[in-house]
This record gives structure tokens, C-alpha cells and sequence, in this order.
């Protein structure tokens, strides 16, 4: 096998290094990639059709929103696939004790610290997912970091703790909700008299032009983003963590 | 004159729509026999029906559909065809009534399965006989394989099942190994177009090179007419129920072997188009060996059923070499044959079958001296052999002076020396059968028979085997529907 | 020898750093994919090779001389509030290609929700084998094993 | 309103995924009438697709998500485009998700138990997943819509037994290798082309004259490395196996069929849209040879492997090895005979695959026997399964008039106009492979010996006819059946209208 590996290593590696001798170079500005059509057209349009100063966010939840909401899919696949995996309901008595007890939080500086800490996670999450059109940010920043702050609870105070503020059915319909709100809004669009996930058409029910349509749209959908998002990571979590029983944590 | 007629979709559709219902009445075995009956009977009436437009030099035409490209499922009355569905459709209604005794007789068991699969073979022999392209040929073809895979295993046991194994690995492998290719690469040559014609449908499309190999893919391909070197299927099928072998393994699956290479020489490639390329001579001596070869392993056989097996291989080869020789007489002879080996070997399997069903004994060393304990069904016998033999007065003689005819023409004297052989070898392993048991004394001497006394299968058995040799006789004295159906082929080719 | 060494590095390497790191460690990670014998270096295995494929979209994004691809708070307030065409305020060269770091956005969350699933798959089998090291799973599968 | 029907397709298995999540456990009839409806819904309009491409007179339907139009020449946003071919593999992918979810009904409830809205959603979400990679017409939209069915099927397979989740986890490795090339090959051809939409890097790269360009050519081997290993082609069909021979039944009888053909469905694209035919058949001549060859030896490996195995599942595996085989031949020879072979072998394979694995699924529940011991008088006692596994088989081997014998037909056409000999002997072959391992069964099935007596015959049939672990088959289980039989036979009886369809979608050669 490692002779196989290692011959396979080669044959690609080499393949892929010959390919690079035909590459433009590094940061070359003058590169189809850079310079084509496509590019340019995210460049100088973007602010002109949707109003977002963050092309980057544009880009992803607009001219190829599509792509971001199967994105959001993968996520919940992941979410419910681990779950569908792990999981054992029910019957798991025998096997509590392969873990050792987890001290609990018992321990006052550790669990002070985090409960300052987690509003203040969860708020600049909030700031992340909000401000995304302007700054660096968005529904997947923002939801990875408010499923980051249920995380730190549940590894300082313990699964139960957390759970009590994200219990697993709970994760489960904010995942689905997540969803329901992006594609919803691309369906939304069609009775609207526009294409799926064409936001321009949703312009008589926002407030602005068609370009704002798009903007708040954008919104919209980077929220259903983080909802899913946060839901899942903390779903993903605590099911590593457990091995799909929910009870203890690390 | 091509006619447009839904007369081969019925012919073809009897026996099919009878499957249902004998599967339904399979509890009331009158009811269920009578079906067959029925069906048989209105089966002979509509190939009957047909006749005359056939005579008058027609063809009858049905097409629906279009399968493949350019090629529809199509029917297609001629005279070669006609031929062929009238013998396998009137044997038909004797081997029903032959089996009903048989089957009784013996007690056999799943008999609706067995009445049900004949009727699906039947409809694809007839199917294959009024197939209109190469498309539609091969689907009866492969259709018949298979339904007669249940009736040649029907005793389901060691010997059946690889007598079942060897039957479909031959007729199976081959076709799918030779034919289907062959017949894409027809395919592909003609542009799309398979349906018979009297010139052949490949004529001045194919070269002398892959003409021989297309040639040689469809003869050994078609392994149903038991051409050496896969021909070892049809001795194994021999564990058959009797009027299994009778109808399927003297008559119909053989024949339809046959029957196919006759079409390819003919409605593939065109007799004269064969002539151009002169690539026959390869088929006729594959033929001219098994007819010889098969012969003499005939000569070795004790068992009855395996014997008359080598012999129809032989007797195929016949026809094979016949058409092979490309001369008009050769090819009035094989069709002719088709038919007069039919009612000759049918016969010899229904008296086969009739002495297991009285007396129980398969070997022919035992049958010494059982002319007197079954007169009528050895004396048929004796006149089967006759014909099959070639001798006048009976059918065989026909179709075998044409086949001498038609070597002479061809100018091949080896040939005709090894057609005067083998009718020799004929007599050497078919007659002794029936001499030995009408006129020698059994082995226990004369008070065994005397305490037995005539002994005879059933009526429902002796009746058809009767019928059927005194149809060679006939044949005799009025071969003029076989040989103006077999001279139709000439002179339309 | 030498100076022919250094001109290729010159030409080909220098230029074309980042393809060539992302090449080693695509392939560290392939290696490591194909040869390794537990299943977490495996997954270990998957992720830098994963990565790799990340910093190969990024080093198509790089344009020298061009910032990142938001504008600033000027030009967006002479575009949308003073309704200036952006063509006069924005120039192409100005801001880098957005479309990559999408694209590895997407990549990125593929590549956790992958390796995320993986690791819930690899528990499930240390759980019924009790033990994450293939040639001994293996064994237990084989028929003589305690099946 | 025809021209949302992409849409709708796509949106209706995905509510109702999300709708069997939010249902949870406990209401498992409520998730299968969801999966249901949604699933109907979706073959719905899948087949009114097919009429609006019919209708439509380019033959093909666009339709841009998000209402961005093209920029001087070029798409920004992602674009749909449903071609004839793509209609109709959707149609298959729907309607086989839809018939496939009535048999899971009784099926999953024993192998699921508490997990069953899990495998609702993750089946529907998989059938979203299929349905948009046939559909876009970007490529690295393409490479998500891809690892939405990869991740999709790892669970599934995963909710197996142990040797399932192992199997899935090669799976998962393998997996991983293949989508990452595609990535990567597409990063290739995005730094050389500038764009994504599948049609405007055919564009750039003829109009661009970057064909003969090194990096062009390792993309394109980056890509269809990436493909063969997720569609199993020999020798990167480690992972299909196991993976699909261990994954519950109600799984692996809907990824069986059409996993792997759609992946087909992807090198086509690829090779004939995303590079064009011109590229990829003009400097074919180096690799063509080598592929054709390269599917030979998978079609007879693949074949000899499925002649050794005993456990029935695991057979049928190795058969769609050789099946995948058929049609990355016939996509290579280069005429329109043997890539229309290629294209109908989609659909053909599809169903006798489907065909089969519910009629091994149905005999291995009732029998509770996976091996080729099973099969031991099934024909008395099973008649109506073992009339569909014969269809199925029938049509494996290749025999007129199921549709085996018409992909058979076209792929060996091509191979004859291709005058490549070989290719042709290797069908042959694997036809009469296929009759050997079928009769094998049927003489089991046949015959088989139900007193549990000890024959020479069959040797190791001592313990032969096992006790029934199930009363009767459910009808759920039966009308699938009966409905994949009549797909057979009707995709090989209408061969020639979906040629002649797909010749239409096909591109000039």
C-alpha cells in the first residue's frame, strides 16, 4: 500500500507541477481569472445592481445564492447525517460509565469567565451576521461563531447546561428553519413574477428600488444561513462529543 | 405482391392467448387439454387460410411498430415459411393428442406447465417461421430457447438439469456469442435495413472476407439446427418427455434452426449474391461432416431417444448442405425435407415414446422380438425409418433425389458420394430397430409373448404415430404443396 | 548546473510559489489519505488535502496591487447616494477577484461537514470494532476472526 | 409557467426533507407520505419537463437562478439547462426516488427503527442532490451538488450495520479523492478561462485556442479521474461494494441504480459540453484508445469478479462495475451509435438495476438468507419475485425485448462502426457471463431443493430452503417490482423514441 501511495503521489504530483509551469503567475493582475469578464463584472457592477459594498457577500448570496443555499444544505446534511449515524435513542444505561464523569463546571473562575463571555460572542456574532454587506462577515461567520458560544457553555458548564438552551429538537428545527427561510425566499421570488432566488422581483413588498430588493434580501437569506449554521455546529458537537448520547459532555 | 394481412399476428397470437387460459383451468385437465385442442386446431385453420394467397405467389405482410430503427417487429408470409408453419402447426394438433395419452399414461407431474410452455414454443416456432427480418427472427428465436428450457427439464432431476444446463449454454452462448453480432454487423453494413427480401438484403453491400465470417457466425450461431461442433445439446435434451423431443427435437426447435440458416443464405445474404462471393464451400463441408460423423456415432447408440437424436442430426445437415450447395434442385430439396424428415422422425419419436409407455425399455437391445407384443406402433416404426431412409414409397425419397439432383448440379460428386454413404449408415442404424423387433423372436422365447399377448401404449398415442406415417406415404404420392411451397423459394431467389 | 538550477527556480518556482506549496501538500495529504493505517490520520490525511485545494483558489484571487474586495465607505457613498456611474469611482484593478474566496466558502463548509461526518462514521466503528487501526478491523472481518 | 418546472423539481424533495426532519421520529407514516407527496410531486414535473424540452424548439431549456442575465458574453450568475438527455435522467432519478419510497415504507420501519425521518430526509435530500447536478450548467455548482449526494449517501449507507459504516468510510475516503479532483480540475480550467458557466468555457478555450495548453489537457485528466472514481469505474471501484452491498436495502436499492449513471451522465457533460466533442475526441487519440481499453478490462473484471461471489448482493455490485464499463466504452468510440448506447444504457441499466436489487432486497427480507442459497426453490414459492428477478436478469444477459439487449444492441453497433473488435468481444462476453450467473440462479430457483436433503448437485445446500422470516411479501413491496418490470421492458420497447430524443440532445460529433 505504501508503495502504491507513493507511486500515486508522484504520477499526480507530477502531473499537477507540469500543470503549474502553464499558469499565469502568482498575483499576475493581467490573468484570465482576474481580468475576464466575470471578475470585472463583480467588480465594478456589483455596488450598481445590489447597493452591497461587500462584493464578496454579493457574490455569494445574490449572483450565486443558488450555490449558497445548497451550501446550507451540505451543513444540514452534515447536521443530520452525524445525527442519523450517532445517535442511539434510548438504551444507552449500560454504556454511560466508558466516560469518565466530567467535573461538571464545578469550577467557579472557569464558568464566571464564560458566562461573560458568551453574550459577548453571541452579540458580536449578531454584529457579524448584520453588518456582513459592509465589513468582512456573514450568515457563516456569524453562525459559527454563536454555535461557537453554545459550545464553550456546554464545554464549560456541561452538555446539560447547554442543552437547555439548544436541546437537540430545538438545533433540529432552527437547522430546518434556516433552510425553510432561504429557499422560501427564492420561492417567494417566483410568486413575485421572478426567477428563483431572483430577489428583484420581491421589490413591491421591501422597502426601496429593486437594488435595495436585493440588499435587504440578502439579509434575509444570511440569517437563515447562521440559523442553520449555529444549529448545526452545535449539533455536530455534542454528538462527537458523546458518541450520540446526548447526556454527558467532555 | 405483397399483401397486407393480420393473418400471421393471429396465427403467431393462438397459442399465446391459450397460455392463460390453460394456467387458469389448471385444476380441470379436460377443460385445460381442451383449450389446447382449440388452439391447435384454429392455429392450422388460419396457416390454412393463408395457403392459397401464398400459392398464388404472394406475400403476406403484417408490421407494427418500430423496434429499432428502421426496424419494425414484422411478419412475413412466404413460401419457405408457409412450409414451415404448416408442418409445425398440423404436428402440432397430433402432438397434443399424443401427449395427452403420454402424459396421463405415465402420470407425469406439473403437466399444466408443461401444456402451458408447449403453447409459448409453438408460437415461436410459428413466429420464427413467418419472421419478416433478421430483428424479429432472432427474438422468436431466443423466445423458443427458453420456453423450452421448462419442458426439457421437465422431470427436474440430475440428468434433466444438466441436460437443461447443456441445452440452454449451447443454444444460449452461441446465439448471443454469434448471432448477435453477426446480426449488428448486418446491421451496420445494410444501413439500417433487416428485412428479408428475395434478393437478400446484404447483396453488394459485404465483401468475400467478412461475408465468410458473417456467414460462418450465423451457421454455427444458429446452433438450434445441431450443426457439429454444438450439437451435443440436442442428444442431452433427449431426457425430455417424448412429446417433447417428438415435436421440439425432431420438428420444431431443430428445424427452426434450420429454418434460420435457410433464411440467412436466402433473405440475408441472396443465393446469387452467395454465388458471387463463393464462400459456401466452408458450410458445406461442416455439414457434410456431421452428416457423416453423426451417422456413425448413431451407429454406436443403445439407447433409442439418443439414437434417433444423432440421426436428426444428421438429417439436418442434410438440408444444411443442401442449401449450401447453391443449385436449384439442392435447394427444392432442402426445403422439401424440412418437411418430409418431419413426419418421418416425429414418427420414430412417438413409437420411441410408445414402447417406453407399454413396456418401459429406452435401449434398443431390448426391444428384440416387442414387434409382437406391439404390431401397429413397430410397423409404423418400420415405415418411419423407411422415410426417413429415403426409400420410395414414402416422402423421404423426394427431398433426398433432389438433394442428389442438386449435387450433381453443383458438380460436387464428393458430395453425392457422401449422401449415397450415409443413407447406407441410415439403414445400417435404423432399420435393424424394426426388423429385429417384428421379425426376430424375443430373447425369452415364444411363451413370453404368448402370456402377454398385443400390449399397445393408448389409443391417444398410437392414433397420431399412425396418422404421421401413413402422412409419409402421402407425401409420396402428392408432394405437390411441399415441393410448389420449396420451388417458391427458387423462384423468387 | 548550477545556474541552470537557479534559472528554473527563478522562472518557475519563484513566481509560482503558492502552486507549488499547494502541490506538496495537496500530495502530503493524498499520501497520507492512501497509506495510513488509522483511520483519524486518514481523516487528518483528507483535511490538509482539502486545504490544499483552498489555497489553490485563494492564490488564483491574489492580484497584486488590489485590495480586498469591499469598497470603501467613499466610494460607496458617491455611487449610491451621489448616483455616480461606478465605472468612474471604481477601476478593475483596484479590488481583487471576489469569486474565489466564494468559491472556498463553499469549499470550506464541504470540507468540515465532510470531515465532520467522517469522524461521527470513524466513533460508530471504534465503538463495534474498538479499535480505529485498519488491519485490525480487517481482521476481525476476515471469516476466521471473531466475527 | 413550464419554465419554473426545474425549479419545482429541485424545491419539492427539499421541503419535504425539511418537512421529515421537523416531523421527527415518532411519526414515521407522516415522514413517508411527505417523502411521498414531495417525491410525486417532483416525477411529476419531471415528465412535464420532458414535454416542455419537447416543446421548446431549441431542444433545450434555460433557466437562470436569481434573474441574472449574461454580461457582455458571460453568465455571472448560475444557469440551469435542461437538455433532452437531462430531462430524461431527472424523469429516471424522480421516478425511481418516488417508486423506491413506496418499497422503503415496510422496509425501513425494521432498519431504521427510531432513525426513519432521518432517512426520509437524507433519501430526498440525496434526489435534490441528483437532480441539480443533472440540471446546472455551472461547473463548480456541479461540484456542490455532487458533494450534497456524496455526503447524503455517506450517512445512508452509514445507518447500516457495522461493516456499513466501515465501507462508508472508504467510501467517504474515495469519495473525497474524486470530488476534490473535480475541484480542482475546474480551478484549473477557471484560472485559464475566467469563468464557471459550462458553456462559456467550452467558449473561451475554442475561441482562446487553449486546447493544446498542458494545464487544459491535466484538467480534464484531473476531472474524469474525479468522475471514474465516483462512478466506480474499474480499477477505482474499491468503494462500491461494499458500500452499496451493506447499506440498508432501502438505500442501496435507489443508489444502485442511479449513483453511479449519473456520474456517466456527468463525464458526458463534461466531455461533450464542458470541453466539447472537437477537444476531447480530436487529441483523443492517445486516450481514447487507452479508455476503450481501459473499459474492457473493467467490463471483464468486473464480470469474472461478480461470476465468484456467493452473497447475492454483492454480485449485483460487481455487475454494475461491469455495466459502468458498457458505457464509458461507448462513450469513447467515437460515433453517434456507441455514445447513443452510452446515453440509453443510462436508463436501461437504471432499471434492470433497480429491477433487480428490489427483487434481491425482496428475497433477501423474506428469506433472511443473503447468499445465492436463498434463491432455492423461490419459483413455487415466490413466483411473482422471481418473474421480476427474471425480467431483470433477462435483461442483463440480453435478451429481446428487454431494454439490456437494445443498450447492448446500440453500444455494439458502435463498437462494429468503431471497428473496435475487442470492445465488442468484451459485451459478448459479459452477456455470457451474465447467462452463467443468472442460470446458475434460476436452476437454484427452479429446482432448488426445498426439503433441506443434501444433493450432489448442490453440494453446500445441506441447510438449503431456509425458514421464511416473513409470512407474505407487502404489496409496497411488490407494486415497486411490478413497476420496475414494466420499466424494463417499456425503456427497451420505446427504445427507439429515446435514441432518436437523445441523438437530438447529442452535439455535433
Amino acid at each position: 500500500m505504501k508503495f502504491f501511495g507513493f507511486i500515486a503521489v508522484v504520477v499526480v504530483g507530477t502531473l499537477l507541477l507540469v500543470a503549474t509551469g502553464d499558469f499565469p503567475g502568482w498575483g499576475n493582475p493581467h490573468s484570465p481569472a482576474s481580468e475576464g469578464q466575470v471578475s470585472g463584472f463583480y467588480i465594478e457592477q456589483t455596488v450598481n445592481v445590489t447597493k452591497v459594498p461587500n462584493m464578496v457577500t454579493a457574490v455569494l448570496a445574490d449572483f450565486r445564492g443558488y450555490d449558497t443555499m445548497f451550501e446550507t444544505v451540505v451543513i444540514f446534511i452534515a447536521g443530520i447525517g452525524i445525527i442519523a449515524v450517532l445517535r442511539t435513542f434510548g438504551d444507552t444505561a449500560g454504556k454511560a460509565s466508558d466516560y469518565p464523569e466530567p467535573d461538571e463546571g464545578s469550577d467557579i473562575i472557569v464558568r464566571s469567565t464564560c458566562h461573560l463571555m458568551v453574550p459577548l460572542i453571541q452579540l458580536f456574532a449578531l454584529y457579524v451576521v448584520a453588518h456582513g454587506h459592509h465589513s468582512p462577515g456573514g450568515g457563516f461567520q456569524g453562525g459559527v461563531m454563536l454555535g461557537a458560544s453554545y459550545i464553550l457553555l456546554a464545554l464549560a458548564c456541561g452538555l446539560p447546561v447547554a442543552k437547555r438552551r439548544m436541546g437537540e429538537r430545538k438545533a433540529i428545527v432552527l437547522a430546518a428553519t434556516g433552510i425553510i427561510i432561504y429557499a422560501g425566499w427564492g420561492v417567494a421570488c417566483l410568486f413575485f413574477g421572478g426567477n428563483f432566488l431572483d430577489y428583484a422581483s420581491l421589490d413591491p413588498v421591501l422597502p426601496g428600488d429593486k437594488e435595495m430588493a436585493r440588499s435587504h434580501s440578502m439579509l434575509v437569506v444570511e440569517i437563515g444561513v447562521a440559523f442553520t449554521v449555529t444549529a448545526i455546529m452545535f449539533a455536530i458537537y455534542s454528538n462527537l462529543a458523546t458518541r450520540g448520547r446526548l447526556e454527558k459532555g467532555l | 405482391m405483397i399483401e397486407e394481412s393480420y393473418l400471421p399476428l393471429l396465427a403467431w397470437m393462438v397459442s399465446l392467448l391459450a397460455v392463460p387460459a390453460i394456467l387458469l383451468m389448471r385444476r380441470s385437465p379436460n377443460v385445460r387439454e381442451g383449450t389446447t385442442f382449440v388452439a391447435a386446431f384454429v392455429k392450422f385453420a388460419l396457416v390454412l387460410a393463408m395457403l392459397p394467397a401464398v400459392m398464388a405467389g404472394g406475400v403476406l405482410r403484417f408490421s407494427f411498430g418500430e423496434i429499432l430503427p428502421g426496424i419494425p417487429l414484422e411478419f412475413r408470409v412466404d413460401g419457405l415459411g408457409m412450409l414451415f408453419a404448416l408442418v409445425a402447426s398440423s404436428l402440432w394438433i397430433l402432438t397434443t393428442l399424443y401427449s395427452v395419452g403420454y402424459m396421463r399414461g405415465l402420470k407425469e407431474h406439473d403437466q399444466t406447465r408443461f401444456f402451458a410452455c408447449f403453447a409459448v414454443s409453438i408460437s415461436a416456432t410459428i413466429g420464427v417461421a413467418f419472421a419478416g427480418n433478421l430483428f424479429t427472427l432472432y427474438l422468436f428465436y431466443e423466445m423458443l430457447s427458453l420456453s423450452t428450457y421448462p419442458l426439457v427439464t421437465h422431470h427436474g432431476d440430475k440428468e434433466a438439469r444438466s441436460g437443461g444446463r447443456t441445452y440452454l449454454s449451447h443454444l444460449l452462448g452461441t446465439s448471443v456469442a454469434f448471432v448477435l453480432p453477426a446480426m449488428i454487423y448486418c446491421w451496420v453494413k445494410s444501413g439500417g435495413d433487416m428485412s428479408f427480401t428475395d434478393g437478400g438484403f446484404l447483396a453488394g453491400k459485404i465483401g468475400p472476407g467478412d461475408g465468410l465470417i458473417v456467414l460462418l457466425a450465423f451457421t454455427l450461431g444458429f446452433a438450434k439446427s445441431g450443426l457439429m461442433p454444438f450439437h451435443s445439446w440436442l442428444p442431452n435434451a433427449m431426457v425430455a418427455p417424448t412429446p417433447v423431443s417428438a415435436l421440439l427435437h425432431a420438428v420444431a426447435v431443430v428445424k427452426v434452426g434450420v429454418f434460420c440458416i435457410l433464411r440467412v443464405f436466402t433473405g440475408v445474404f441472396g443465393i446469387d449474391t452467395l454465388k458471387d462471393l463463393d464462400i459456401t464451400t466452408a458450410v458445406t463441408y461442416i455439414a457434410g461432416f456431421t452428416v457423416i460423423t453423426s451417422s456413425l456415432i448413431a451407429l454406436t447408440q443403445d439407447n433409442l431417444k439418443r439414437r434417433l437424436a444423432f440421426s436428426t442430426i444428421g438429417q439436418l445437415a442434410y438440408i444444411i448442405l443442401g442449401v449450401s450447395l447453391l443449385s436449384a434442385h439442392g435447394i427444392t430439396g432442402s426445403a422439401m425435407h424440412i418437411a418430409m424428415h418431419a413426419f418421418g422422425k416425429i414418427t420414430l419419436f412417438f413409437c420411441a415414446g410408445a414402447i417406453f409407455m407399454a413396456t418401459g425399455k429406452k435401449y434398443v437391445s431390448q426391444m428384440v422380438g416387442i414387434g409382437r407384443q406391439m404390431p401397429v406402433t413397430m410397423t409404423a416404426f418400420l415405415l418411419g425409418s423407411l422415410s426417413i431412409i429415403g426409400l420410395p414409397p414414402f416422402g423421404g425419397a423426394w427431398s433426398k433425389w433432389y438433394l442428389f439432383l442438386g449435387a450433381l448440379d453443383a458438380g460436387q460428386l464428393m458430395i453425392a458420394a457422401i449422401l449415397i454413404i450415409s443413407s447406407l449408415l441410415n439403414i445400417a442404424y435404423l432399420l435393424p430397430v424394426a426388423v429385429n423387433a417384428l421379425f426376430r423372436q424375443p430373447p425369452g422365447g415364444s411363451d413370453d409373448i404368448a402370456a402377454v399377448g398385443i400390449r399397445e401404449a393408448p389409443a391417444a398415442c398410437v392414433i397420431p404415430l399412425s396418422i404421421t406415417a401413413v402422412a409419409g406415404f402421402i407425401l409420396f404420392l402428392f408432394p405437390d404443396l411441399v415441393f410448389d411451397l420449396a420451388q417458391l423459394l427458387i423462384s423468387n431467389g | 548546473m548550477e545556474l541552470l538550477a537557479a534559472g528554473f527556480i527563478e522562472d518557475n518556482i519563484v513566481p509560482k510559489f503558492n502552486y507549488w506549496i499547494y502541490v506538496i501538500l495537496m500530495m502530503i495529504g493524498l499520501y497520507a489519505m492512501i497509506t495510513k493505517n488509522n483511520l483519524i490520520k486518514k481523516l487528518i490525511g483528507m483535511a490538509v488535502f482539502q486545504t490544499a485545494i483552498i489555497l489553490f483558489y485563494v492564490s488564483i484571487g491574489v492580484k497584486e496591487e488590489s485590495g480586498i474586495p469591499i469598497l470603501g465607505h467613499g466610494q460607496h457613498h458617491e455611487i449610491v447616494e451621489e448616483g455616480k456611474p461606478s465605472g468612474e469611482v471604481i477601476t478593475k484593478d483596484e479590488f481583487a477577484n471576489p469569486l474565489p474566496h466564494v468559491l472556498m466558502l463553499t469549499a470550506i463548509v464541504v470540507g468540515v461537514s465532510t470531515l465532520g461526518l467522517a469522524l461521527a462514521i470513524s466513533q460508530r466503528i471504534h465503538g463495534s470494532f474498538g479499535t480505529l487501526e485498519e488491519d485490525e478491523i480487517l481482521d476481525q472481518l476476515r471469516p476466521g476472526g471473531h466475527d | 409557467m413550464t419554465e419554473h418546472y426545474p425549479v419545482v423539481i429541485l424545491m419539492a424533495p427539499l421541503f419535504g426533507a425539511l418537512l421529515a426532519t421537523l416531523l421527527g421520529r415518532g411519526r414515521q407514516v407522516a415522514c413517508w407520505w411527505t417523502a411521498l407527496i414531495a417525491l410525486g410531486i417532483s416525477a411529476l414535473f419531471a415528465v412535464g419537463n420532458i414535454c416542455a424540452v419537447l416543446a421548446s424548439g431549441e431542444g433545450e431549456l434555460r433557466y437562470r437562478m436569481g434573474g441574472w442575465h449574461e454580461s457582455s458574453g458571460y453568465e455571472v450568475g448560475i444557469e440551469l439547462r435542461v437538455d433532452m438527455l437531462a430531462a430524461l435522467v431527472v424523469a429516471a432519478v424522480t421516478l425511481v426516488g418516488f417508486v423506491n419510497t413506496i418499497f422503503a415504507k415496510t422496509r425501513v420501519t425494521g432498519e431504521m427503527r427510531e432513525k426513519v425521518s432521518f432517512y426520509y430526509a437524507l433519501n430526498q435530500l440525496l434526489i435534490v442532490g441528483l437532480c441539480g447536478i443533472v440540471m446546472t450548467n455551472d461547473a463548480f455548482n456541479l461540484y456542490v451538488l455532487i458533494e450534497i449526494t456524496s455526503l447524503t449517501s455517506y450517512a445512508l449507507i452509514a445507518m447500516g450495520n457495522r461493516r456499513a459504516a466501515l465501507s462508508s468510510f472508504n467510501y467517504i475516503i474515495m469519495g473525497t479523492i474524486g470530488a476534490s479532483f473535480y475541484l480542482l480540475g475546474v480551478g484549473y480550467l477557471y484560472i485559464k478561462t475566467g469563468t464557471l458557466n459550462i458553456d462559456d468555457i467550452r467558449g473561451v478555450l475554442q475561441s482562446g485556442n487553449l486546447w493544446g495548453h498542458a494545464s487544459i489537457t491535466i484538467a480534464f485528466i484531473l476531472i474524469m479521474l474525479g468522475v471514474w472514481i465516483k462512478m466506480a469505474l474499474f480499477p477505482l471501484h474499491g468503494w462500491l461494494p461494499n458500500a452499496y452491498c451493506y447499506a440498508p436495502s432501502a438505500v442501496s436499492s435507489f443508489m444502485a441504480p442511479l449513483m453511479t449513471k449519473v456520474m456517466v451522465y456527468v463525464m458526458l457533460r463534461v466531455m461533450l459540453w464542458l470541453f466539447g466533442s472537437e477537444y476531447v475526441y480530436s487529441s483523443g487519440h492517445v486516450w481514447g484508445e487507452l479508455i476503450i481499453w481501459m473499459s474492457i478490462i473493467a467490463i471483464v473484471a468486473g464480470s469474472f469478479l461478480a461470476l465468484a461471489r456467493t452473497d447475492i448482493k454483492k454480485m449485483l455490485t460487481y455487475l454494475i462495475v461491469a455495466e459502468v464499463g458498457y458505457m464509458v466504452g461507448g462513450a469513447w468510440l467515437v460515433n453517434g451509435a456507441g455514445l447513443a448506447g452510452s446515453m440509453y444504457h443510462i436508463f436501461s441499466d437504471a432499471a434492470m438495476t433497480f429491477c433487480l436489487f428490489l427483487a434481491a432486497s425482496i428475497v433477501i427480507l423474506r428469506t433472511g438468507d443473503h447468499r445465492l442459497t436463498a434463491f432455492n426453490g423461490l419459483f413455487r414459492r415466490m413466483p411473482l419475485t422471481m418473474i421480476g428477478f427474471t425480467v431483470g436478469a433477462l435483461s442483463m444477459i440480453g435478451l429481446p425485448p428487454t431494454c439490456g439487449f437494445f443498450s447492448k444492441w446500440y453500444l455494439i453497433s458502435g463498437g462494429i462502426e468503431a471497428g473496435h473488435w475487442a470492445y465488442v468481444a468484451a459485451l459478448l462476453f459479459s452477456s455470457l457471463v451474465n447467462a452463467v450467473i443468472f442460470f446458475r440462479i434460476f436452476e437454484r430457483a427452479y429446482f432448488g431443493n426445498l426439503k433441506g436433503v443434501a444433493d450432489e448437485q448442490f453440494p453446500d445446500d445441506r441447510d438449503s430452503a431456509p425458514p421464511l422470516t416473513l409470512e407474505r411479501v407487502p404489496c409496497s413491496m411488490l407494486i415497486p417490482l411490478f413497476l420496475a418490470v414494466m420499466a424494463v421492458l417499456l425503456v427497451g420497447i420505446y427504445n427507439n423514441t429515446l435514441v432518436s430524443w437523445l441523438k437530438a440532445a447529442m452535439p455535433p460529433l
